[in-house]
């Protein structure tokens, strides 16, 4: 009988249960928790049965308060373990960021490498699925800020669930961003699967017009805006950048050389956001084989709103494509008019 | 601490007594309207009208009994699961609802109700409100602050902080917690072994108090007490009120994951409203018209609520720009105009 | 007899002890309180004699807890009132990140602008003073990119008491940066004094070759630049932003487009700094009177260096020159070989 | 509580006994040293050798009476005021002064002395002892930790979490509060109004001591009993050791700002060193010689801190690239390549 080889669908979040199952599974020293991971398994049920499977000792929930949660990580990556955290949104792990920013990022410069945090902080972030408030922020860039830790944030199913088993891996703390909106996203994958390394970017769409520089919920996005584009006689690449920090631009400055022209898409707030670092990067390692300065879409420079005005804040494809037309294709642009 | 026990009889208590019929009265009244809204509110959300709504059905002794004690210029510093609380404090039945149906954030004007912004981010509002409580005393105003939270609330550094900063100032709060048993799935036990949530009183210097949630006379008595000494300079206090939520945390939670219907059970059975009702009738407090006009009170409420939700309110996008500053500065104004563009292009 | 103008001599640290004295003085609504600010004046003596002059009820020290502090701030001036506190040190600003992210910042716009929330939190930040960990950092990218703050340092003890009392008397919640190794910088200034509004960004130094874009500690730093690079024959333009955010470009893109160059400098890690959001815009606006790309020059990409080698960290005169040196004043230069 | 009184004479205790002779020496010894260096840290931080130093005179007794209660496997969580503490723990001094002479951080590998490093960010440390003894559980290891925190740290949220963990978590965690009066310039009462710190185990289901923290036995018997008991199960616990800070705050404070010189005085009377020295002399369990021995001891290190002080190490600059992650990223190369060319320049 002739072999079939199985390939099969799964979401977003059935990937990255996939992967903390798997983790558990490989490294007795994996464990797993946080606020409603347990018995609920997480409000967006990315622990799903985890207690079941593995037992209360390596996923639990613990006492609801988030500064404990990681310093308690801290602790445990101290002495061996590699903890896997929740924060359950966004807005919530803030309570954290004293642990976060003046420990968990610098315990190991601080004792010259004799302590090792590798300590996983899995945050589903972003907007797009009419959350209140506090329940849609993109804080990437509070974290993209601080050396020590790595940041990084899948886009797709399969690499959900690589990268997330390489984060558990990893030495490093990882912020580990999970763009909820995309918790039901399918993807056509066998698990479990190995993409890329995590700290390279991948063109996920090659084009030769311009480049739309993405990450997380955006990559969605940029490939629809790049089909659109197409519609229109515009080839756009599309660049998953995938792990932010520490960033190896090497990937997306070859595409930006390769286009002449760039934009760079997040549903954070443009101002001083992730995009400002990409931006100013690439600029100043393609200036002379840019046709138009690297622009910049994301959400205004406002609170993210209450549900009914998301859909006015996020980028879209319409707001993408806008900016892909101010690339000044004309060549007597000059600005400042 | 109980005053009124399940099957509606008064019990006696060395230093509280139950409040007079008039209050008593009040109280069911508040509850029946607050059991009304939250169906009311459920129902919306079921619809897909309200984005999500914690209900807050099996708390309204504790939520109603609290507000009551409150004051003329008392402030209220509520959670998302606190709608009958506001209702009860004057807050306007839709204004409650709109941080859930995605029209805004805080749909009132917290000035107008004495009531903060619903919050979200858990315990972070109670500094706010011994903050608040300061700036009343330097200014000579008489202000005292209820603060709601939850037993899973009282795990936070921040709910810390606010006690201690409450005892040392000394400021005339009282956090009023309700212990509904469930952080969302987690279970008391995993968030605290103390004894009570009210023993955390001794490490500030504060009076705890420990009472029966689902008793409104008695939440209303404690709370009424503690506000008075805490007013007289006697400090602030904590309130630990034992409570139930019978419905999921959202309705967006799938409690069968988490707990037996047999607890829920167990807590249906010390329904706080039957227990008043069977006082107030025992006791010849109301009659069956006067709950019949608390019935109609409530449906009114909720008609008023079904019928100005029914219609679509149109959200002008550009509000999105105008009150993140005092003034919008020239980067908010560009954005503003940018997104004008954008509509004008679909 | 003839009148004489005094003037007189004032350190930075001064001119704000002497911004929150007049302050008090002029509104019975401000108050000031925070860790240590009380009869001993804080650590670095800003607040000195404030509690003795204006009563223990105006100035006072709290309990040791940054969330509570700044929650209680938001409570009092919810109230009515303008508090003025202080977090000790930057690092020590991070307890209290959840209650300036989520409730401070976005108060006015929660409520629709029912609720005005006239906070300072000033905090002494940056390095130079060989202080040890968690005592130096620059934080100011965690908050501009926090929309609803104004985010402000000053350069100049001028600036210091000018900005300070416009601070303290805006409807906005203000993020107070004191460069803390320049409390002790000179200036003579007759107190009190205005100088420009501070949200507008002032050229510090003319120049027509290149422009260094700087504030608060490195507003000395690069004047001291200019004047070597102008015994080298280069004419270098200084401009202090001072109001960081929300942000207003005007002064700046008018300066980088007549000098064509410019560098950006900070004391913050440059990677997601302050600096990519300014370079970013600077380039989005003035692309094609560029002659290269803005430069970032600022603290490498590592958690804040020890006492012993913060001066290798921190940007200095010849760390600016360098810059300056690559702006590509040769005509033939290609990036990236 | 108190075993020994300040006129080094012994008191009944129902529950506590002195701890027996070779202990009591060596609790002094451990104090004589602790004194030493602080004196001689006070003198290199005078001459600018150290950046900064925060002095625990005063304070030995709490320090090494906590620290010689662990066991073998048991992991200090020290602040920056305990020197003296780590020294007793073990450390290496010159490493102990790392961080205040400014050559990196944490001077030591924290797993070679079961030593976390010096905890700066108030408060911040504790859970991380909380979090290591679950992970030693998990891995079947008995390992108990000892947090020192002061007076003012614990009115950070940090500890509230880090308390209700350990009991939630029932980790072998004993946290020693040193209240020395003062939280820099900050009295007792303006950071908390609870009977004592001790009392705030209470709201954890906690056992709560205060002790007298310039009794070396005293804080040396309960410590040796909480820990005791929390490695049998029963949990973490608070001890409160009632002490002064005698010297500054750091060598840059100014207390004449904010305490009296007769405060001061009254706890040299009550000096912990003298106090033990005059038990120990009555009851002769040390003589002369072993005396001079112990100031011998203490000479020697003072001696050894000094010698390794004097010469002025070279950093190598390319070390602030090197620990930054596992391995370093081409970023932090390129940036230790521009600081090379930078070194090449100058
Ligand atoms: C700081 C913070 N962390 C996490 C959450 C997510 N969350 C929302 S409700 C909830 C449980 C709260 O439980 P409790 O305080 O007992 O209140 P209840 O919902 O039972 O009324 C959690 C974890 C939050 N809102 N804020
Ligand atoms: C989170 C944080 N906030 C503020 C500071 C600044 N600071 C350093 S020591 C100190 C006082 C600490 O007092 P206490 O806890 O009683 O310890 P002690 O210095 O008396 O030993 C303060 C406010 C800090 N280190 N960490
Ligand atoms: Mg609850
Ligand atoms: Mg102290």
């Amino acid at each position: 009988m002739a072999h079939t080889f199985p390939t099969s669908e799964t979401t977003m979040g059935a990937a990255l249960n996939r992967a903390l199952r798997d983790a558990l599974a490989a490294d007795p020293d994996v464990l797993v928790y946080g606020e409603d991971v347990g018995p609920l398994g997480g409000v967006f049920r990315v622990t799903d049965g985890l207690t079941a499977d593995f037992g209360e000792e390596r996923c639990f929930d613990s006492p609801l308060a988030e500064s404990g949660i990681v310093g308690t990580a801290i602790g445990m990556a101290a002495y061996g373990l590699r903890p896997v955290v929740e924060m359950q949104f966004d807005a919530f792990s803030y309570p954290a960021f004293e642990q976060v920013t003046s420990h968990l990022a610098k315990m190991r410069n601080r004792t010259r490498g004799a302590v090792t945090l590798p300590v996983v902080i899995r945050v589903p972030y972003g907007g797009g699925i009419g959350g209140v408030e506090h329940h849609s922020d993109s804080s990437e860039a509070y974290y993209t800020h601080t050396p020590g830790l790595r940041v990084v944030t899948p886009g797709t199913p399969a690499d959900a669930y690589s990268m997330l088993r390489e984060a558990i891996d990893c030495d490093d703390p990882v912020l580990f961003l999970e763009p909820k909106r995309r918790y039901w996203a399918r993807e056509t994958v066998e698990l479990p699967v190995r993409t890329e390394p995590m700290q390279r970017s991948v063109v996920r769409r090659s084009g030769s017009d311009a480049t739309l520089i993405v990450y997380g919920p955006m990559v969605a996005t940029a490939l629809e805006a790049a089909e659109a584009a197409a519609g229109e006689g515009r080839d756009l690449e599309v660049v998953d950048l995938r792990q932010l920090a520490p960033f190896d631009d090497a990937t997306v400055t070859a595409s930006v050389r390769r286009t002449g022209r760039a934009v760079v898409v997040h549903e954070a707030s443009v101002f001083g956001g992730y995009g400002a670092e990409v931006a100013a990067r690439v600029t100043e390692q393609c200036f002379h084989h840019l046709e138009a300065p690297v622009l910049r879409v994301g959400g205004w420079d406002v609170p993210y709103p209450p549900p009914k005005l998301e859909e006015h804040h996020l980028p879209g494809v319409d707001r993408i494509l806008t900016a892909v037309d101010r690339l000044q294709w004309e060549s007597e642009w000059v600005e400042g008019r | 601490m109980r005053l009124v026990d399940r099957h509606g009889v008064r019990r006696e208590h060395s230093s509280f007594t139950v409040p007079d019929p008039a209050m008593l009265a009040e109280l069911h009244r508040a509850m029946v309207i607050g059991r009304r809204f939250n169906q009311q509110a459920g129902t919306l959300a079921r619809q897909g009208r309200l984005a999500v709504y914690p209900s807050s059905t099996g708390q309204e002794a504790a939520q109603v009994g609290g507000v009551l004690a409150l004051g003329e210029r008392d402030w209220l510093f509520p959670s998302y699961r606190d709608s009958v609380a506001m209702l009860t404090h004057g807050v306007d039945p839709v204004e409650t609802l709109t941080l859930f149906r995605g029209d805004w954030h805080c749909g009132y004007d917290p000035h107008r109700y004495r009531c903060a912004p619903q919050c979200t981010p858990l315990a972070t509002n109670a500094s706010h409100a011994v903050g608040l409580t300061y700036a009343a005393r330097h200014k000579g105003h008489d202000v005292a602050a209820l603060v709601l939270m939850g037993d899973g609330a009282t795990s936070e550094g921040d709910t810390h902080e606010a006690y201690n900063f409450a005892a040392v100032w000394n400021t005339p709060v009282v956090f009023l917690v309700q212990n509904n048993h469930w952080a969302i799935s987690v279970p008391l036990h995993r968030q605290s072994v103390a004894p009570t949530l009210a023993h955390k009183a001794v490490g500030y210097g504060m009076r705890g108090y420990h009472v029966d949630g689902n008793d409104a006379a008695a939440v209303h008595s404690v709370v009424a007490h503690a506000l008075t000494e805490a007013r007289e300079g006697g400090g602030p206090a904590i309130v630990e009120a034992l409570t139930y939520r019978v419905d999921p945390h959202t309705n967006a939670d799938a409690p069968q994951r988490y707990r037996d219907d047999g607890e829920v059970e167990y807590w249906v059975e010390r329904d706080p409203l039957i227990r008043m009702e069977t006082l107030l009738r025992n006791e010849q407090i109301v009659d069956d018209g006067l709950l019949e006009v608390y019935e109609r009170d409530a449906e009114r409420i909720a008609t008023v609520v079904r019928d100005r939700m029914a219609g679509e309110d149109r959200l002008d996008p550009a509000s999105l720009f105008t009150d993140v500053y005092a003034e919008v500065p020239p980067v908010l104004e560009r954005q503003r105009n940018e997104l004008a563009e954008e509509l004008r292009e679909v």
